[in-house]
């Protein structure tokens, strides 16, 4: 059974991946690294990786990707030949990559690592599990995980300014536009929503005096 | 890609094409609108999709079958065509229309403006997404529909008013139905208030939405309840009375800042005068004729017929050909639910209008709301467009 | 294979099946009644009957509503992507009935001698499989969006998954104050943690929280912008007819009774009952179905009451008002806990 | 399954990822190829995580993910602010950096 | 609505500054009527907006066949201080029908003449968007003149939308 979902799920990280790289549009590569993405989370599961495998889902797919979209979405497909960039690296590019993968292979299977033939270490429980995780962070991994999230909060500025608008809404006064805030919620107009103006008078006194001063009335 | 996601990147603007069919349009109208994101940049409103040629058609039949004909426009207002168009000819004619029967015109001019504001509340709140509004309106606007039924025979398009005077005096025991719902409508009217005006996310959406100012609702012709929502008290009723008008007591309901909540109010609060309009005219109403004793322009009483020989004849005359009208040409302004409601009537002498221009408020005010959705959100375009309470029908005739 | 959950006990596949399939038909079968609930309850409110024409008092209707959509003829707009356009609305259903699998219905019940667990699965990672789930429901809309080739679509596709990304935040920050409460992601331990209390009472401003975001995340009035008939005509949906709009109608009532079932679970203790009252095992998931009920008719009202927000509303809403509330509830949370 | 397997898949979309950097064009897409490899370590760390029984390799595959999410969010920024300065989105005509 | 002297002074104002602008008035059943000669109608509306006649209620396109000049636009002012209407007119030949626009001046207008232009051919001159309004762009003829016929316009349905007249094969 492990085998057979091993295998549809590593074939579709494969298929995924060779997708993004072949084709076109965008909008379709950005789809088939979903597609890889998701074989990628299946196979974490295999490997008894629970809580990485919802993280790989929330995260990539859920966040990551949804960025992905909005982008390809916003600023269009753009239908140019996959290779354009000059015979030379057309060729040479898949010609490193098959070395590599090469390389690699050689690297791992001749390493010599006795394990890497097994079916891994013996399952105990909860391995892989959200609270050993957690465990992890806050005790061995704290640095690590205090630095990555101050990444994620330069990364966040960093965005917020790089794909700022030069031009547009702040400029042409937009921002006069009611918006709901925190202060919003306490704040309490007078004939605003309460109880017992909806049961008795239809009209907020202060608001129908008003415009029986301009003479509406 | 099938969406290019832009007509020039550099613009960043999107052409959405809203209409002719869309269910927030109020009818067969088309927007062509320009969307930066979310933002309406441009929108041009297109129009000519029920273009029904009612004006062409009346210059082909009598003065009094016009009648039915122009009551087809304004399709919520169809009481206020009428009586524009037979003050138009009864002007032509030096037509004085009895005290009874200008009361009666009143009397169902109010209600149609209430039947008229409460299609244009329920559709508007509907569009705000309050669907239950909808529903509400319709139930008191059935109510409008049945007591016209029992006046007139008809829900829409009575006819009722003729040139002259009214089709036929109301029936015994109508006042009181109509006293009954005079009473019921205030209280419904502060119902719907305090389902919607007490609503913050309803407060939210028409605040400050879609403000023009006096001058530019001026310059544009724009009349009714837009320009008294942006503080100008003009209304017809008030400024040059027509059939009694100055007989009643009412108010003229004015907002100050001119946007959509204005606009709203100004909407429910006339339902509140015209309610009391209608009572103060049942109250009043004056023993008479419900139609002019002009045998000439009104049909004799039935039973004239078999005892005199004139009448005969002049039912025979009126019938088959219609009557004559001395050439000339009139404008009577009237003000309808959605504005000055004008007809322009020529006559050339014969039994048959030379030519009958209406005046639409519809048609006018449309030209108002690229003004008023330039710069705001697609969603308040449509609340917008609510507010605007255009009817295709009367925009294209 | 390697089981998806650390489960104490032993589960024979065909209990496993069983319950999958017990479950997938229960569910199914609330998906029309629901329908059936909405029209009714909603004509109701606005002074109407709702259906009474199919059947008795008009119970066939969504039957009746469901064979009309199947039976129409599936066709698709010119400039749609045609594989993507079919695959959009499966997805969709796909996320929602998947989420079902964790919703527990009642504790491990003894049927026929062995163990089970009256839920599809109980899974370590708990509301994170929600979650992730959520993430891919994104897809359902987007590429329904997309694929349909028309504006009206993309506008709606765009405006539900910048909707759905920004509640998702407050939502699972919302939550974060049971987990922290209950010190475990399993919705099964959740439940039971609150035997004491219900979690409603100490979290009711998670519980708020994840309520208005369930209302955005179902795209329920007054977040139902990215349908938004009166603008954008159904939004990501404009496109889709017969069959396929039938799905994605399905997988909104479905999200509907997913969100209820995981706010029941959360909030209102599950199949537990207040006041201490334990009855018989088989009553369990009656209570469930009860408690998700309530909040089914919670949604329904609200549509029939309120208008919906515009764009840029919702979106400062979710962001400005939520999310700090949720940031600080979650903070407020974590410091009762760690100091008691 | 043998570890040995996570790692060849690993090895082969690092290498389709690596491929694709060097030939498309289109930055969007190169950053899909960059997240390609990315993944491709994250499989094998939780390979190897699994093979020694302890979650440090998880631990990584995870931070690993949040410096993934945080060059996305740079790197499409920089992609939108081309876009929003009309130029070409193509790494190969986006030669200014060069002098 | 001023009366009849009222509306002599008025027209003796206009022809101060313009003696041929104001053809003549008529004053008939409360209505007063200014016909304006037609190169100088913005003269004449721009005086009438002077003396307090700042809102243009409507405009009307009509055809006065068999009469001629054929055409006329007729202009409804109406002064809200004073409650008070008055009408110009103008005609102009069916053969030359060319009025100036007053879009400019009141934005009213836009809409209202391109409406007299569709129905009638009174080509505004100076008009931003002089374009078919209710009838189709492709249409051709003046439905509301006078010898314009009523008659059926065939419907385009499925089974006849090639044999349609001016139906794209």
């Amino acid at each position: 059974m492990a085998e057979v979902v091993f295998f549809v799920a590593s074939l579709g990280a494969i298929g995924g991946a060779v997708g993004v790289v072949a084709l076109r549009n965008p909008f379709y590569s950005v789809l088939a690294l979903v597609g890889h993405l998701l074989s990628l989370a299946a196979l974490f599961l295999l490997l008894r990786a629970e809580f990485v495998a919802a993280a790989q889902v929330v995260v990539y797919a859920g966040a990551v990707m949804v960025l992905y979209v909005f982008v390809v979405a916003y600023i269009g497909g753009a239908d140019r030949p996959v290779r354009t960039t000059g015979p030379g690296l057309g060729l040479a590019a898949p010609l490193f990559a098959g070395a590599l993968f090469v390389e690699l292979c050689l690297a791992m299977l001749g390493s010599g690592l006795k394990a890497i033939d097994a079916q891994g270490a013996p399952y105990e429980a909860g391995f892989g599990s959200p609270g050993q995780i957690g465990e992890l962070f806050l005790t061995r991994f704290l640095l690590p995980f205090e630095v990555a999230s101050y990444l994620l909060l330069i990364a966040a500025v960093g965005a917020v300014i790089l794909a700022r608008r030069r031009r547009g809404l702040e400029e042409e006064g937009l921002e006069d536009v009611p918006t709901v805030t925190v202060a919003d919620l306490f704040r309490l107009e007078p004939g605003v929503g309460t109880q017992a103006e909806s049961g008795g008078m239809l009209q907020d006194r202060r608001e129908r005096d008003e415009r029986e001063r301009k003479g509406g009335w | 890609m099938p969406v290019a996601g832009t007509d020039r990147p550099d613009e960043e603007l999107l052409t959405i094409n809203m209409g002719p069919h869309h269910p927030a349009t109020h009818g067969v109208l088309r927007l062509m609108v320009k969307l930066e994101g979310e933002v309406v940049r441009d929108c041009k409103p297109i129009i000519g999709y029920v273009h029904t040629g009612i004006e062409k058609t009346a210059e082909d039949k009598a003065y009094w079958k016009v009648i039915p004909v122009v009551e087809r426009m304004d399709y919520l207002a169809y009481y206020f065509n009428a009586q524009t168009f037979c003050m138009a000819v009864e002007q032509l004619l030096g037509l004085e229309v009895p005290k009874r029967a200008q009361y009666l015109r009143v009397i169902h001019l109010e209600l149609n403006r209430i039947a008229s504001h409460l299609v244009w509340l329920g559709t508007s709140a509907l569009d705000l997404g309050a669907i239950s509004m909808f529903w509400y309106c319709f139930r008191e606007r059935e109510k409008v529909m049945d007591l016209f039924e029992q006046s007139s025979g008809q829900r829409m398009h009575t006819r009722y008013i003729q040139v002259g005077g009214v089709f036929e005096d109301v029936p015994a025991g109508w006042a009181d139905k109509v006293r009954a719902f005079t009473r019921e409508m205030p209280r419904r009217v502060d119902q719907y208030a305090a389902l919607l005006d007490r609503n913050e996310i309803v407060l939210r959406r028409l605040r400050n939405v879609a403000v023009v100012d006096e001058q530019t609702l001026l310059g544009l012709g724009v009349t009714g309840p837009l320009l008294r929502a942006a503080g100008n008290p003009w209304d017809l009723r008030k400024a040059a009375p027509y059939s009694s008008y100055e007989d009643f007591d009412f108010k003229v309901p004015v907002g100050t800042v001119g946007d959509n909540y204005d606009r709203f109010k100004v909407r429910m609060y006339e339902m509140y005068e015209s309610v009391k309009i209608v009572e103060q005219a049942l109250e009043g109403l004056p023993e008479g004729p419900f139609i002019t004793e002009d045998r000439k322009v009104a049909l004799p009483p039935r039973h004239e017929l078999g005892t005199s020989m004139e009448a005969l004849i002049h039912h025979f005359k009126l019938v088959t050909e219609g009557f004559r009208v001395p050439p000339g040409e009139a404008y009577a302004p009237i003000e309808s639910p959605r504005g000055e409601l004008g007809a322009w009537v020529r006559s050339d002498g014969s039994a048959k209008p030379a030519r009958v221009h209406m005046r639409d408020p519809s048609f006018v005010n449309l030209q108002a709301l690229p003004y008023m959705a330039k710069d705001g959100y697609v969603a308040d375009l449509i609340a917008t467009l609510a507010m605007l309470d255009p009817i295709l029908g009367g925009i294209d005739r | 294979m390697t089981p998806l959950a650390a489960l104490d006990y032993y589960e024979p596949w065909w209990a496993q099946l069983a319950k999958s399939v017990v479950i997938f038909a229960v569910v199914l079968q609330m998906v029309p009644l629901v329908l059936m609930m909405e029209r009714k309850l909603l004509g109701r409110m606005q002074a109407r009957y709702g259906p009474n024409r199919v059947g008795p008092f008009g119970m066939v209707q969504p039957v009746a509503d469901i064979l009309k959509l199947l039976s129409k003829e599936q066709s698709r707009p010119h400039s749609s992507v045609g594989p993507l356009y079919a695959l959009a609305p499966a997805i969709s259903i796909l996320t929602a009935v998947a989420a079902l699998a964790i919703i527990p219905f009642g504790p491990v019940v003894d049927i026929f001698g062995t163990d089970v667990g009256l839920y599809g699965i109980d899974v370590d990672i708990g509301i994170l499989y929600l979650f992730a789930f959520g993430a891919i429901a994104f897809y359902g809309l987007v590429l329904g969006g997309w694929a349909s080739g028309s504006k009206y679509s993309f506008l709606g596709a765009m405006r539900a998954a910048a909707q759905l990304i920004s509640y998702e935040v407050a939502m699972g920050l919302s939550l974060v104050g049971v987990i922290f409460t209950a010190g475990t992601l399993s919705l099964v331990e959740i439940v039971e943690a609150q035997k004491g209390m219900w979690y409603v009472v100490p979290q009711f401003v998670g519980f708020g929280i994840f309520l208005i975001a369930g209302f955005a995340e179902t795209n329920r009035t007054p977040f139902d912008l990215p349908e938004a008939d009166a603008e954008l005509v159904q939004g990501y949906m404009t496109e889709y007819g017969a069959g396929r709009f039938a799905l994605y109608y399905f997988a909104e009532y479905m999200n509907m009774i997913v969100i209820s079932a995981i706010a029941s679970t959360l909030f209102l203790g599950g199949w537990l009952l207040p006041f201490g009252i334990d009855p018989p095992g088989w009553v369990d998931p009656i209570v469930v179905l009860a408690k998700i009920f309530f909040f089914l008719f919670l949604f329904i009202w609200i549509r029939a009451t309120l208008p919906r927000l515009r764009y840029d509303q919702l979106m400062s809403f979710g962001w400005k008002v939520l999310l700090p509330l949720a940031t600080v509830n979650a903070l407020v949370t974590a410091i009762v806990v760690v100091s008691t | 399954m043998d570890i040995g397997w996570y790692l060849a898949v690993s090895a082969l979309v690092f290498c389709t990822g690596a491929g694709g950097v060097l030939v498309r064009r289109n930055p969007l897409v190169i950053l899909l190829c960059l997240e390609l490899m990315l993944n491709a370590a994250n499989l094998a760390l939780v390979a190897f995580a699994r093979m020694h029984g302890s979650g440090d390799g998880q631990i990584f595959a995870l931070i690993v993910m949040v410096v993934a999410a945080c060059e996305v969010t740079i790197g499409l920024g920089v992609i939108v602010a081309i876009h929003r300065r009309r130029l070409p989105v193509d790494v190969d005509e986006l030669r200014e950096l060069r002098g | 609505m001023p009366d009849a002297t009222g509306l002599e002074l008025i027209a003796q104002d206009i022809r101060d500054g313009d003696p041929d602008a104001v053809l003549d008035t008529t004053y008939a059943r409360g209505r007063a009527t200014l016909i304006a000669n037609p190169p100088a109608i913005r003269r004449v509306l721009e005086a009438l907006r002077g003396k307090g006649y700042t809102f243009l209620a409507s405009l009307h396109g009509v055809d006065y066949w068999p009469d001629e000049p054929r055409l006329g636009v007729i202009y409804e002012l109406l002064d809200m201080e004073k409650v008070d209407r008055i009408s110009v007119k103008v005609r102009v030949g069916a053969d030359e029908p060319h009025v100036d626009s007053v879009t400019d001046m009141w934005a009213t207008a836009d809409h209202q003449e391109r409406e007299a232009f569709d129905m009638f051919g009174v080509v505004f001159d100076g008009h931003p968007n002089l374009r078919r309004i209710l009838m189709p762009e492709d249409y051709e003829g003046f439905p509301q003149r006078r010898d314009f016929p009523i008659g059926g316009e065939p419907v385009i349905f499925t089974f006849n939308e090639k044999r349609v007249r001016g139906y794209p094969e």
